[in-house]
C-alpha cells in the first residue's frame, strides 16, 4: 500500500469512529426524552388503603404534581393475553392492574376483597355462590359490563381447555344468570377457599365483542375492567398502560405506566442506574439488590413472597423410605448458609411448607431438628444404620435453568451441608425442566429440588398438592399417609376458619415428622426504585399494584 | 446451461438438505428421552391429562406416522402451536424473534468483513513482513475469543464503566418503530425516526462488534491466502508488465479474483454468525432466536424447536442458494 | 542500440541464503533484432527477461548492473516512471496463456485496459483501436466479449500479443510463449511475432528452452547456464560451431528430425543447486573438457572472434 | 504378437447437470479413442504421436485396463483382457507397465524410494526381505542412481525431476515386465538429461526383452527411438508405418504438416513448409466425413462426407485419407 | 535418536519461521493444560467442591484467583476444569474422528451413489450452525461428560468426514495412485499405503485446528448450562455461574475460567496453524 491508501485508511477510521460516537452518544438523550415526562395535575381527594405519601403537607385539596408516567422494568414476560390460556405469574400481575375479578386483595394484606361485586352470598352449604355485581361497571372501551358477560367470560374459559381452566373445570358446576348485575355459580362441592379462587384473573370479565368466544387470542389488548387499559403492546419489548376513563373506582395517580421488558437482570439494574426505569420489579440478582442497597438515590423495597422453595425425597426409593434417613437430612440442612451464600440474604430460611406471613404457619422443622445440626443428624444416620465408613449415598437432582441461574449453588451447598456429617456421600446430576419433570414423575430421582408458586392465597395451595395421595402424583407418587388425606379434605370443606387452622397446624406436625418434603427457603420480593416513586406495596400475593404508584414532581 | 436453469437445480438440490435436516430433527427431538408434555403442563397436572394431551399432540402415535404427519404438516407450511403458555402460532414466535437475530447477524457480518478484509488484505500485501505475521496471529487469537467473555468485557468498559453504549436489548423500549420488516434499523429509516435509529444503532454496537471480531479472523485469513495465491499469480505480473497501476491492480484485478472464492464461503459463514448469535444474543439479552431457542429448548418445547430448526435450515439453505447464484452471476467461469 | 544491458545481478534472499539467480551478464541489442535467451529451467533465464522490464518479484532484486533502453536506466527509475516505459515501450508475453489473463476480465477489456493505462484517449476510441487489433493477430471481432477460459491456448496467447503490441512497443520480451502449446500452434505463433516484427519493426527477446526452435527463429542466440551467461553469438554461428562445451552438448542432446540416424548424447549430471554452487566454474562438475583451473576459479568472459564466450578453453 | 488392438473405442459421457437429465435423454460423449487398430511386436518400440487431446495417453491406459474400453478389442500375450475382471488382471500387471509424464506426481511423496521400488515385488510376491531389498538396489544401480543405499532411504521430495523418472523406471521394471507403456517420459526433463533417460530405456529394453509404447508430442523423440510410429488425431490414426518410411515418405497431410512444425536446429534451411490453420477441434463435436478436414491443406468435397479408412499403401505403412483412395 | 530428534525438530521449527514458533507456544500451553489435569490433586490447593472461603472474595495469597460465587476457589476449579473440558474434548474429537475418518475414506474411495448420499447428509449437516445443533442434541441427551461428548461429536463427524473425503477424491486422481493400480495394487493395499498415509498427515492439522473449535464449542455448551452438571468444576459453566458477579465489578470468578476458555483453545489453534505449514514444507521439499 502506497502512503495515499493508508490515508484513506485513515481516515475511513476517522469517520467510523464519528458516526459511532453518534450512534452511540445519542441513545442517552433519546433515553431522556422518554424519562423527562410531562405533568399532569391530578387532585388528590383521598387516600384511603394506600400509604400517606411523605411529602404530604396538607390534607385538604391541594393541587399536586404528579409525574405523568412511571416506567417499570421487568424481566419477566407476558405470554398470553387472554386471561383463559394465561397462566403464569407475570401475566396474571397485568391482569391485575387492567382487570378485577369477582374478589380482589387488599394491597398490603392477604384478606380478600370485593372486588366488581357489591355482595354475595353463599348458600347450600358452601356449593353455591350469587356474586351481585356492580352497577357502573364499564369495560376499557366503554361498553357496559354485566352478569351476562362474567357468565360468557367463564364459560369461555370452560370451553377454551386452556392451562388454567382446572380453576373452572375443577370447581364450577353450572354458571346462571339472575338477572343483570347478579350471577349464580353452583359448585361442585363445597370449597372453602373459593373467594381466593374467584379472585384468580381466569374469573375477569372480557368484553365478548373483542374476544372470540372459543379461540385463544394471545395478543388481544382489549383487556378487561381495571384501574388501567392496554395502549401498546411489543412482545417481550415494551407494555403501555394508560387509565382507563371508565374505571369504576379511584382513577391512579400516574396516567401512564410504561413496563419495560428485559432479558436479563444486569442490564435492568444499569437502566435502573441510569435513569432509564424509575421502577425496577421482578426479578433482580440477588447481587444486584446488595449493591443497589448502596445507592443513595435508590430505595429497596423489601416483601415476604410466597414463593418457597424444598427438597423432595422420593420415599418409594431406597434408602429414602427409611423415616431416619429424611429426618437426617433434613437436620444437617443448612438453610442460612444457602439463603447468606448464594442469595446475599434475598430470601428467608423456611422450615415449613405454609410460607411465613400466612395464617397457620409454624416453625416445624426448627423445633424438631433445629438449624443445620450435625449432631443429631448424625444420630439418626447412625440409628438407620450408616457410618464414617458405610456412608449414606445420595443422589441429588436440580434442573438448571427453571429456577434460574443460582440452582446450581443451591444444589452445590445443599451437597456441602449434608456431606458435613461425614456419613454421607451427595452426587449431583441436573436434568433440563422437561427432562426432570418426567423422571421426576416416573418416579426415577431420589432426591429433587423443586419451587412452587402458589395458584391461590390459601394454606391449601402449599399442602394439599404436596401431601394429598390424589395430588402429589407429580413427584412420582411417592408418599401417601392416610391419616393426613384425611385431615386435607377436612380442612378443604370446613367453613370455620379457626377450625382449619388447626387442621393445618396438624398437618405441618406430620409432616415435619414424616420430611418426605424438606422446606429449604422463601423469597423474598424486591422491588428497587428511584426515591421520588411512592405507593410501593408488596405483600405475598407477589403482585405489584401500578395503579398505586406515584411519582411526584417539582417543588 | 443458463442462470435460470442453474438456479432452479439449485433449488431442487436444497430440498434433499431440508429434508435431511428435518429428519435429523425429528430424530434429535423424539427419540432422545423427555416429554414435552409434561414440560408443557407443568407440575400441577393429572396423568389423565397428560394422557389426553399426548393424544391432542399426536404423540401416542406410531413413531413413523407422527413422522409422516410432521413432514406433511411442515409441507402444507404449518409449523403448529407452541406448546407452552401461550400456544402461540410458530411462525408468529419466530417472527417476533427472528428479525432482531437478522439484524443482529447483519451487523456481526458486515463488522466481519470489514475487519476480515482490512487484515487480511493488508496480510495479503505484505505477505511474510512482520504486518502479515501480526494479521495471522490476529486471526487466530480472534477466533479463539469466547464470545461471552469478550462480550461481557465490553459490557463492562463502554456499559458500566464509560456508560457510553447500552449491554442489552435491541431499542430503548417505547423508541420501537413501527414493524414493518422488524429490523428496527431499517423500520427507522423508514419511520424517518431518527432517535428510534441511534438507539438501535447504539444497541447493536457491542453485541455485531462482539458477533463480528470473532469471526473477522476467518475472513483475514481467506482474504490473507486468496489474495496472496492471487497476487503470485501469472496475470498479476502481467499486469504489472503491462504498466498497470498498483491501485488498480490491486482493485480492479487481484482483490475481484481473489474475493471469489471468499464468496462461496460467505455460506458457510453465515451458519457460524448464526451459531456465534446465540452466544452473543445469551450474553447481550438479545431478545432473537438464539436466546429463544435456548429457552424453549429447555421446556422441550417440541413444535416450537422444530419449528425454529426447519426455519434456521431454510435460511441457511436460503442463503448458500442466493451466495451461489451471485456467485454463478459474479463468476464468468462458472456456466453450469 | 536500443537495449543495452551491462553487468546485471538479480539476487533472491530466501530463507535458506541468497540465490544468485543471474550474475554479471551483458548484451545489447538493437532495434527489430531478435534475441534467443536459451537456458534450462533454473538457468536464470525467466529472471533475467523479468530484470530487464525491473519486475523481478520479491524476495528478488537487482543488486548490480544497468538495463538501459533508450539510454535510460531502469534499474534507477521510480515505480512510478517504470510504470510508463512497461507496456508502453518494453512488452512482455508469458510462458502461460492459460493463466495469464485475469479470468474475470473479457479479453477485448483486458486490450482496452492495457491502451487506457498509457494514452489518454476515450473509451470508445480505444475499444476500436483493440477490434483492430484482435484482427491483427488473427482473432474474429465477435469474440472480443469473450472471457478468457472461452478461448484455446494459442488464441489467448494471440490476444496477449495483441496487447503487447497494442501500444507499438520497441522491444517484446516473450517468456517461452508457446512452451504450453502443440507444434503446429507454436509454428503459428511463432509467424506471428516474425510478421509483427516486420510491421512494426519490433525488436523481441525470446526466452526459451528449445535451442531448435531460437536457432530457427531468432537472429542472435545467448546461452545461459546456472545464472551465467556462457555464450553469446549470431545464431548461424551457433549451430555452425558453437564454443563453450555446454553448447555444444546441448546441441548434440537435441533430436533433429532432418538427420538420420542421429545419435543423442546426454550431459552427465546435473545442474547445480543454487544456493551452494560449484567452485570455480558452474560447469565444471559436467564438463568433458574439464581443466584443473575450472574447478578453482570463475572463468572469465572472452570475446573470441567478435562472439562472446566464459570458459578457459579460450584463455584468460 | 505381444500385443494386439482392434477397433478400440473410449467414449467419456459428458457430465450432464440435474436438468439436463430430467429434460433430455440424449447423452453427449468425447470422444477420445474413436476406432484405433494396432500391433506390436515383443521387444518393439511403438510410438503413439499426436497433438494434446488426440487420444494418445487414452490409447496407452486403454491398453492397461486402467480404464475400461467402450468398445474394441485388446488382446495381450494372445490372451484377450478386454473384458477381463480387474482381479483377474492383477497377476498380468507383472507383465505390462507404466511409466508417467509426470516424475514428480507418479510418486507416492510419503514412501521412501525403496519402499516406491520393492512395493511391485510384494505385490506380485516375488521376493520379500533381504532378497527384495538385493533386487531393489540392484535395479537402483541399474537405473544409475548410485550409491543405491544412499537412494533406497531417500524420499523423492529430495531427488531431481530426472532421478525421479529413473526410479519411476526402476518401479516399472523390477517385475521383468513385458510391455512398458512411456507416456511423454521425458517431456518434463532437462534437455540436457533426456537423452540419458532415452538411452537408459533403451538400454534396459535390450536387456529385459521388453516392448515399448511410446506416447509422444514430439515426432523428433519418436523418430529417435521407435521401431513404428502411428500419427494420431481426434482419436483416430490417420497414418502408421516404419519409422523410416514415415519420415521419408509421409503420406498424409497431417503428419507433413506436423513434421514441417517441428523446429530444426539449423538455421537457415529453408523446407517445404506446410501451414495449418486453428487449432484442433473439441473431441466432443468431432468434424463429419474426414476429421481432419477442417484444417487440411489439400481438402476436397468427399472429405466432408466420408470417412476415409486406415488403407495399406506399402507394406506395413498405413494412411487414412481420400487423397489415396 | 534422543538429542537427534529434538535438534531436527528445533530445526523444523525455525525453517517454519513464525509458524514453527506458532506451534511450539501452542504446544506449551496444550502441555501446561495437560499438566495440570494430569496432575490437578498436587497443583490445587483446595478441593474444587468444598466450600473453603466467603463468597466471591478477591484474589488474595490465601486464594490465589480469590473464591466463587459461593465461596469455592476459583484456581481450584480452573485447574480441575481442565480435566472437565479435555475428557470432553478427547472422547468427542475420538467418536467423531472413528466415525467421520472411516466414511470419509469409504465414501471418496468407492464413490458412486454411496458416496453422494454419504456427502449430502454430512453436507447437510455441516451446513448446520453447529452450535444449535449441539444445543439441540445436548439438551435432549441431558447433561453429563458422555452426554457432552456425543453432542459434540455429532457436530464435527462431518468436519472430519468432508475433510478425509475431499483428500480422498484428490489423492484418489493422483497420479501415484493409478500407478500404484498399474502396478496391480489391491484397492486395499492402495487404501493402507498410497492414501491413507497422506490423509494422515492432514488429520493432524485438521484435528488441531478442529480440536480450538470444538473447545469454544464446548465452552458455550456449557455456558448455555448444557454440559456436565454443577458442580463438576467446568470453566464455560463457572463463566456462566459467575457472570451474575461480573459487572458489578467482581471479576475473577469470570476472567479466569475464560482465559483459560480462551487460551486453550488459541494453543491447539496455533499449533494446527503451525503444523499446517510444517507438515506441508516437508510435503513439498
Amino acid at each position: 500500500m502506497t502512503g495515499k491508501e493508508w490515508g484513506i485508511v485513515v481516515v475511513l477510521l476517522i469517520i467510523g469512529l464519528i458516526i459511532g460516537y453518534f450512534a452511540a452518544a445519542p441513545s442517552r438523550t433519546a433515553t431522556i426524552t422518554t424519562t423527562k415526562t410531562a405533568v399532569s395535575t391530578v387532585t388528590v381527594t383521598k387516600t384511603a388503603g394506600v400509604p400517606p405519601p411523605v411529602t404530604t403537607t396538607t390534607q385538604t385539596t391541594v393541587a399536586k404534581k404528579y409525574a405523568d408516567t412511571i416506567t417499570i422494568g421487568v424481566t419477566d414476560k407476558v405470554s398470553d393475553l387472554d386471561p383463559a390460556n394465561a397462566y403464569d405469574f407475570y401475566t396474571w400481575e397485568v391482569f391485575n392492574n387492567i382487570g378485577e375479578g369477582p374478589f380482589k386483595y387488599k394491597p398490603g394484606t392477604t384478606e380478600l376483597t370485593n372486588g366488581i361485586i357489591e355482595d354475595y352470598k353463599v348458600e347450600n352449604g358452601g356449593k353455591v355462590y350469587i356474586l351481585k355485581l356492580r352497577k357502573n361497571l364499564k369495560f376499557a372501551d366503554g361498553t357496559p359490563c354485566t352478569a351476562k358477560d362474567l357468565k360468557w367470560a367463564i364459560d369461555r374459559v370452560a370451553r377454551i381447555k386452556g392451562d388454567p381452566a382446572w380453576f373452572v373445570l375443577d370447581f364450577v358446576n353450572k354458571t346462571e344468570v339472575v338477572d343483570d348485575y347478579t350471577l349464580k355459580i353452583t359448585l361442585k362441592h363445597p370449597v372453602a377457599f373459593y373467594p381466593a379462587v374467584l379472585a384468580v384473573p381466569t374469573y375477569f370479565p372480557i368484553p365478548p365483542n373483542k374476544y372470540p368466544a372459543d379461540k385463544i387470542s394471545s395478543d388481544n389488548t382489549a383487556g378487561s375492567i381495571g384501574p388501567y387499559k392496554i395502549t401498546k403492546w411489543v412482545r417481550d419489548q415494551v407494555l403501555i398502560l394508560e387509565t382507563n376513563p371508565y374505571y369504576y373506582g379511584e382513577k391512579p395517580k400516574t396516567h401512564r405506566i410504561i413496563i419495560k421488558f428485559y432479558k436479563d437482570a444486569t442490564t435492568m439494574r444499569l437502566a435502573l442506574e441510569s435513569g432509564e426505569i424509575d421502577v425496577a420489579w421482578r426479578t433482580l440478582n440477588p447481587t444486584d439488590i446488595s449493591d443497589l442497597k448502596k445507592n443513595p438515590n435508590l430505595q429497596v423495597v423489601e416483601g415476604k413472597g410466597s414463593f418457597i422453595r424444598y427438597i423432595v425425597f422420593n420415599t418409594k426409593i431406597k434408602p429414602f423410605d427409611n423415616k431416619k434417613v429424611r429426618q437426617a437430612l433434613a437436620a444437617a440442612l443448612d438453610r442460612n448458609a444457602i439463603a447468606q451464600r448464594v442469595f446475599l440474604g434475598t430470601v428467608d430460611p423456611l422450615y415449613s411448607l405454609v410460607p411465613m406471613g400466612m395464617w397457620s404457619h409454624e416453625d416445624v422443622f426448627k423445633e424438631k431438628y433445629g438449624e443445620a445440626n450435625l449432631e443429631l443428624a448424625k444420630k439418626l444416620l447412625k440409628e438407620a444404620g450408616y457410618s464414617e465408613n458405610n456412608k449414606l449415598k445420595v443422589e441429588l437432582w436440580y434442573t438448571p435453568s427453571h429456577y434460574g441461574d443460582t440452582e446450581a449453588d443451591v444444589a452445590a451447598l445443599i451437597k456441602e451441608a449434608w456431606e458435613k456429617t461425614g456419613m454421607v456421600e451427595v452426587t449431583v446430576k441436573s436434568a433440563e425442566w422437561s427432562t426432570y419433570l418426567e423422571l421426576t414423575r416416573k418416579g426415577q430421582l431420589p432426591v429433587t429440588l423443586y419451587g412452587w408458586y402458589p395458584d391461590y392465597i390459601d394454606p391449601d395451595d402449599y399442602l394439599y398438592p404436596f401431601l394429598h395421595t390424589s395430588s402429589n402424583r407429580w413427584l412420582g407418587e411417592p408418599y401417601s399417609n392416610p391419616q393426613l388425606d384425611k385431615l386435607l379434605e377436612e380442612a378443604q370443606v370446613a367453613l370455620d376458619h379457626n377450625k382449619r387452622a388447626q387442621l393445618y397446624k396438624q398437618v405441618q406436625q406430620i409432616l415435619a415428622d414424616d420430611s418426605p418434603i424438606v422446606p429449604i427457603f422463601q423469597g423474598k420480593l424486591y422491588v428497587v426504585a428511584n426515591k421520588n416513586v411512592h405507593g410501593i406495596v408488596l405483600d405475598p400475593i407477589m403482585l405489584l399494584r401500578y395503579f398505586l404508584l406515584y411519582k411526584e414532581v417539582g417543588g | 446451461m443458463s442462470l435460470r436453469a442453474y438456479v432452479i437445480t439449485r433449488i431442487f438440490l436444497t430440498i434433499p438438505m431440508i429434508l435431511i435436516l428435518l429428519t435429523l430433527v425429528f430424530l434429535v427431538m423424539r427419540v432422545l428421552p423427555g416429554n414435552p408434555v409434561i414440560a408443557m403442563v407443568g407440575m400441577k397436572a393429572s396423568p389423565k391429562y397428560i394422557k389426553q394431551l399426548e393424544h391432542q399432540l399426536g404423540l401416542d402415535k406410531p413413531l413413523w406416522l407422527q413422522y409422516v404427519d410432521y413432514l406433511v404438516d411442515l409441507m402444507r407450511g404449518d409449523f403448529g402451536r407452541s406448546m407452552i403458555w401461550g400456544k402461540r402460532i410458530v411462525i408468529q414466535e419466530i417472527m417476533d424473534h427472528f428479525p432482531a437475530t437478522l439484524e443482529l447477524t447483519i451487523g456481526g457480518f458486515l463488522v466481519s468483513v470489514l475487519l476480515g478484509l482490512l487484515t487480511g488484505m493488508i496480510a495479503g500485501i505484505r505477505s511474510g513482513g512482520k504486518l502479515d505475521a501480526s494479521m495471522r496471529i490476529y486471526s487466530i487469537v480472534v477466533y479463539s475469543l469466547f464470545i461471552p467473555l469478550l462480550g461481557m468485557m465490553l459490557q463492562l468498559v463502554f456499559g458500566v464503566w464509560l456508560r457510553a453504549l447500552p449491554v442489552g436489548g435491541r431499542i430503548d423500549p417505547g423508541l420501537e418503530p413501527p414493524t414493518v420488516t422488524g429490523l428496527y434499523i431499517v423500520d427507522s429509516i423508514l419511520a424517518m425516526r431518527l432517535d428510534s435509529l441511534l438507539s438501535a444503532l447504539a444497541h447493536l454496537a457491542l453485541p455485531s462488534f462482539t458477533l463480528g471480531l470473532v469471526l473477522s479472523g476467518i475472513y483475514t485469513r481467506l482474504v490473507r491466502s486468496s489474495l496472496m495465491e492471487v497476487l503470485g499469480q501469472d496475470f498479476i505480473r502481467a499486469c504489472r508488465a503491462r504498466g498497470l497501476s498498483g491501485r488498480i491492480i490491486l482493485f480492479r484485478h487481484a482483490l475481484k479474483n481473489a474475493l471469489i472464492p471468499i464468496l462461496t464461503m460467505m455460506g458457510l459463514q453465515f451458519a457460524l454468525l448464526l451459531a456465534g448469535a446465540v452466544l452473543t444474543e445469551t450474553t447481550f439479552s438479545w431478545p432473537g432466536m438464539g436466546t429463544f431457542l435456548v429457552e424453549r429448548i429447555t421446556y422441550r418445547d417440541f413444535t416450537t424447536i422444530q419449528g425454529s430448526i426447519v426455519f434456521y435450515a431454510l435460511f441457511v439453505a436460503l442463503i448458500s442458494l442466493v451466495v451461489d447464484i451471485v456467485y454463478a452471476y459474479v463468476d464468468p467461469r462458472i456456466r453450469y | 542500440m536500443l537495449l543495452e544491458v551491462e553487468d546485471l545481478h538479480v539476487h533472491y534472499y530466501t530463507k535458506r541464503g541468497v540465490v544468485k539467480a543471474v550474475e554479471g551478464v551483458s548484451f545489447n541489442l538493437d532495434r527489430s533484432e531478435v534475441m534467443g535467451i536459451v537456458g534450462e529451467s533454473g538457468s536464470g533465464k525467466s529472471t533475467l527477461g523479468l530484470a530487464i522490464m525491473n519486475l523481478v518479484p520479491s524476495p528478488g532484486k537487482i543488486v548490480k548492473g544497468s538495463v538501459k533502453l533508450d539510454g535510460k536506466d531502469l534499474t534507477k527509475m521510480s515505480e512510478k516512471e517504470l510504470k510508463e516505459i512497461r507496456g508502453k515501450e518494453i512488452a512482455m508475453v508469458f510462458q502461460d496463456p492459460m493463466t495469464s489473463l485475469d479470468p474475470l476480465m473479457r479479453i477485448g477489456d483486458h486490450i482496452v485496459e492495457a491502451i487506457m493505462a498509457h494514452e489518454k484517449i476515450s473509451k470508445e476510441e480505444a475499444k476500436k483501436r483493440a477490434l483492430e487489433l484482435l484482427d491483427e493477430v488473427g482473432i474474429s471481432k465477435d469474440r472480443f466479449n469473450d472471457y478468457p477460459h472461452q478461448l484455446s491456448g494459442g488464441m489467448r496467447q494471440r490476444v496477449m500479443i495483441a496487447m503487447a503490441v497494442s501500444l507499438n512497443p520497441k522491444l517484446i520480451i516473450a517468456d517461452e510463449p508457446t512452451t504450453a502449446l502443440d507444434v503446429i500452434v507454436q509454428d503459428q505463433i511463432m509467424d506471428l511475432f516474425s510478421r509483427l516484427r516486420k510491421e512494426f519493426g519490433i525488436a523481441i527477446i525470446l526466452i526459451s528452452h528449445d535451442l531448435a526452435l531460437e536457432l530457427e527463429v531468432a537472429d542472435k542466440i545467448a546461452v545461459m547456464y546456472a545464472s551465467w551467461l556462457m555464450e553469446l553469438s549470431n545464431a548461424s554461428d551457433i549451430a555452425r560451431e558453437p564454443l563453450h562445451p555446454y553448447t555444444k552438448e546441448l546441441l548434440k542432446a537435441i533430436p533433429n528430425v532432418e538427420l538420420e540416424d542421429q545419435e543423442l548424447l546426454s550431459i552427465p549430471g546435473s545442474p547445480p543447486d543454487l544456493h551452494e554452487p560449484p567452485p570455480g566454474c558452474r560447469f565444471n562438475p559436467r564438463c568433458l573438457n574439464k581443466m584443473p583451473i575450472c574447478e578453482e576459479k570463475e572463468p572469465p568472459a572472452k570475446i573470441v572472434s567478435g562472439r562472446f564466450v566464459k570458459c578457459w578453453l579460450y584463455g584468460r | 504378437m505381444l500385443l494386439e488392438v482392434k477397433n478400440l473405442k473410449k467414449y467419456f459421457p459428458v457430465a450432464k447437470t440435474f436438468i439436463e437429465r430430467l429434460l433430455t435423454r440424449e447423452e453427449r460423449y468425447v470422444k477420445a479413442v474413436d476406432g484405433i487398430s494396432f500391433s506390436m511386436e515383443e521387444g518393439g518400440v511403438f510410438s503413439l504421436v499426436g497433438e494434446s487431446g488426440s487420444g494418445k495417453t487414452t490409447t496407452g491406459k486403454l491398453v492397461l485396463r486402467l480404464i475400461d474400453p467402450t468398445a474394441g478389442q485388446i488382446t495381450f500375450q494372445g490372451r484377450d483382457i478386454t473384458s477381463l475382471s480387474q482381479k483377474k488382471l492383477r497377476p498380468l500387471r507383472k507383465h505390462m507397465q507404466i511409466i508417467y509424464q509426470d516424475p514428480y506426481a507418479s510418486l507416492n511423496p510419503r514412501m521412501r524410494v525403496g519402499e516406491a521400488i520393492m512395493d511391485p515385488l510384494l505385490i506380485h510376491k516375488i521376493a520379500e526381505g533381504e532378497e527384495a531389498k538385493n533386487m531393489v538396489l540392484e535395479m537402483l544401480e541399474k537405473v544409475g542412481l548410485t550409491p543405491p543405499e544412499v537412494f533406497y532411504d531417500s524420499y523423492p521430495a529430495y531427488l531431481s525431476g530426472g532421478q525421479r523418472q529413473r526410479v519411476a523406471i526402476a518401479r516399472a521394471m523390477i517385475t521383468r515386465p513385458k510391455l512398458v507403456v512411456a507416456d511423454e517420459p521425458v517431456s518434463m526433463i532437462d534437455v540436457s538429461l533426456r537423452a540419458s533417460i532415452l538411452d537408459l530405456m533403451m538400454d534396459l529394453r535390450k536387456e529385459f526383452g521388453l516392448a515399448y509404447l511410446f506416447i509422444t508430442h514430439d515426432l523428433a523423440v519418436a523418430k529417435y527411438i521407435s521401431d513404428k510410429i502411428a500419427i494420431m488425431y481426434l482419436g483416430k490414426i490417420m497414418e502408421m508405418g516404419k519409422t523410416r518410411d514415415l519420415f521419408r515418405d509421409p503420406l498424409h497431410p497431417y503428419t507433413k504438416a506436423l513434421l514441417s512444425a517441428i523446429p530444426v536446429p539449423t538455421p537457415g534451411k529453408s523446407r517445404e513448409r506446410i501451414k495449418l490453420k486453428g487449432e484442433i477441434p473439441s473431441a466432443i463435436d468431432i468434424p463429419p466425413g474426414c476429421r481432419f478436414h477442417t484444417r487440411c491443406p489439400m481438402r476436397f468435397d468427399l472429405c466432408d462426407k466420408e470417412e476415409p479408412q486406415l488403407k495399406e499403401m506399402k507394406p506395413g505403412h498405413f494412411v487414412a485419407c481420400h487423397l489415396y483412395s | 535418536m534422543r538429542t537427534f530428534g529434538f535438534s531436527r525438530f528445533s530445526c523444523m521449527v525455525k525453517d517454519a519461521g513464525l509458524d514453527g514458533y506458532m506451534m511450539v507456544f501452542g504446544l506449551i500451553i496444550i502441555l501446561i493444560t495437560l499438566i495440570m489435569a494430569a496432575f490437578a490433586e498436587f497443583i490445587a490447593p483446595y478441593n474444587p467442591v468444598k466450600i473453603v472461603g466467603m463468597p466471591v472474595v478477591p484474589p488474595s495469597p490465601k486464594f490465589p484467583w480469590g473464591t466463587d460465587t459461593i465461596g469455592r476457589d476459583v484456581f481450584s476449579r480452573v485447574v480441575y476444569g481442565s480435566r472437565t473440558i479435555l475428557i470432553v474434548i478427547l472422547m468427542s474429537t475420538a467418536l467423531s474422528m472413528s466415525i467421520g475418518i472411516p466414511l470419509g475414506l469409504i465414501s471418496g474411495y468407492i464413490g458412486g451413489k454411496l458416496d453422494r448420499t454419504f456427502s449430502l447428509i454430512m453436507d447437510s449437516i455441516y451446513a448446520f450452525p453447529g452450535l444449535i445443533l449441539a444445543i439441540a442434541v445436548a439438551a435432549m441427551l441431558g447433561p453429563g461428560i458422555y452426554n457432552t461428548s456425543i453432542s459434540l461429536a455429532v457436530v464435527y463427524i462431518p468436519t472430519y468426514f468432508r475433510m478425509v473425503r475431499g483428500q480422498v477424491l484428490s489423492l484418489r486422481e493422483q497420479l501415484f495412485v493409478e500407478a500404484a493400480r498399474a502396478l496391480g495394487a489391491t484397492d486395499w493395499r492402495i487404501l493402507r499405503r498410497y492414501i491413507f498415509p497422506s490423509v494422515f498427515f492432514i488429520i493432524a492439522v485438521v484435528f488441531s485446528l478442529n480440536v480450538a473449535d470444538a473447545i469454544l464449542t464446548e465452552a458455550g455448551l456449557s455456558f448455555l448450562g448444557l454440559s456436565v452438571p454443577s458442580p463438576t468444576p467446568d470453566w464455560g459453566f463457572d463463566l456462566k455461574n459467575g457472570q451474575r458477579y461480573f459487572l458489578s465489578g467482581k471479576w475473577w470468578p469470570v476472567m479466569f475460567p475464560g482465559i483459560m476458555i480462551i487460551l486453550l483453545a488459541l494453543g491447539f489453534g496455533l499449533l494446527g496453524e503451525g503444523l499446517n505449514k510444517v507438515l506441508g514444507q516437508k510435503e513439498v521439499r
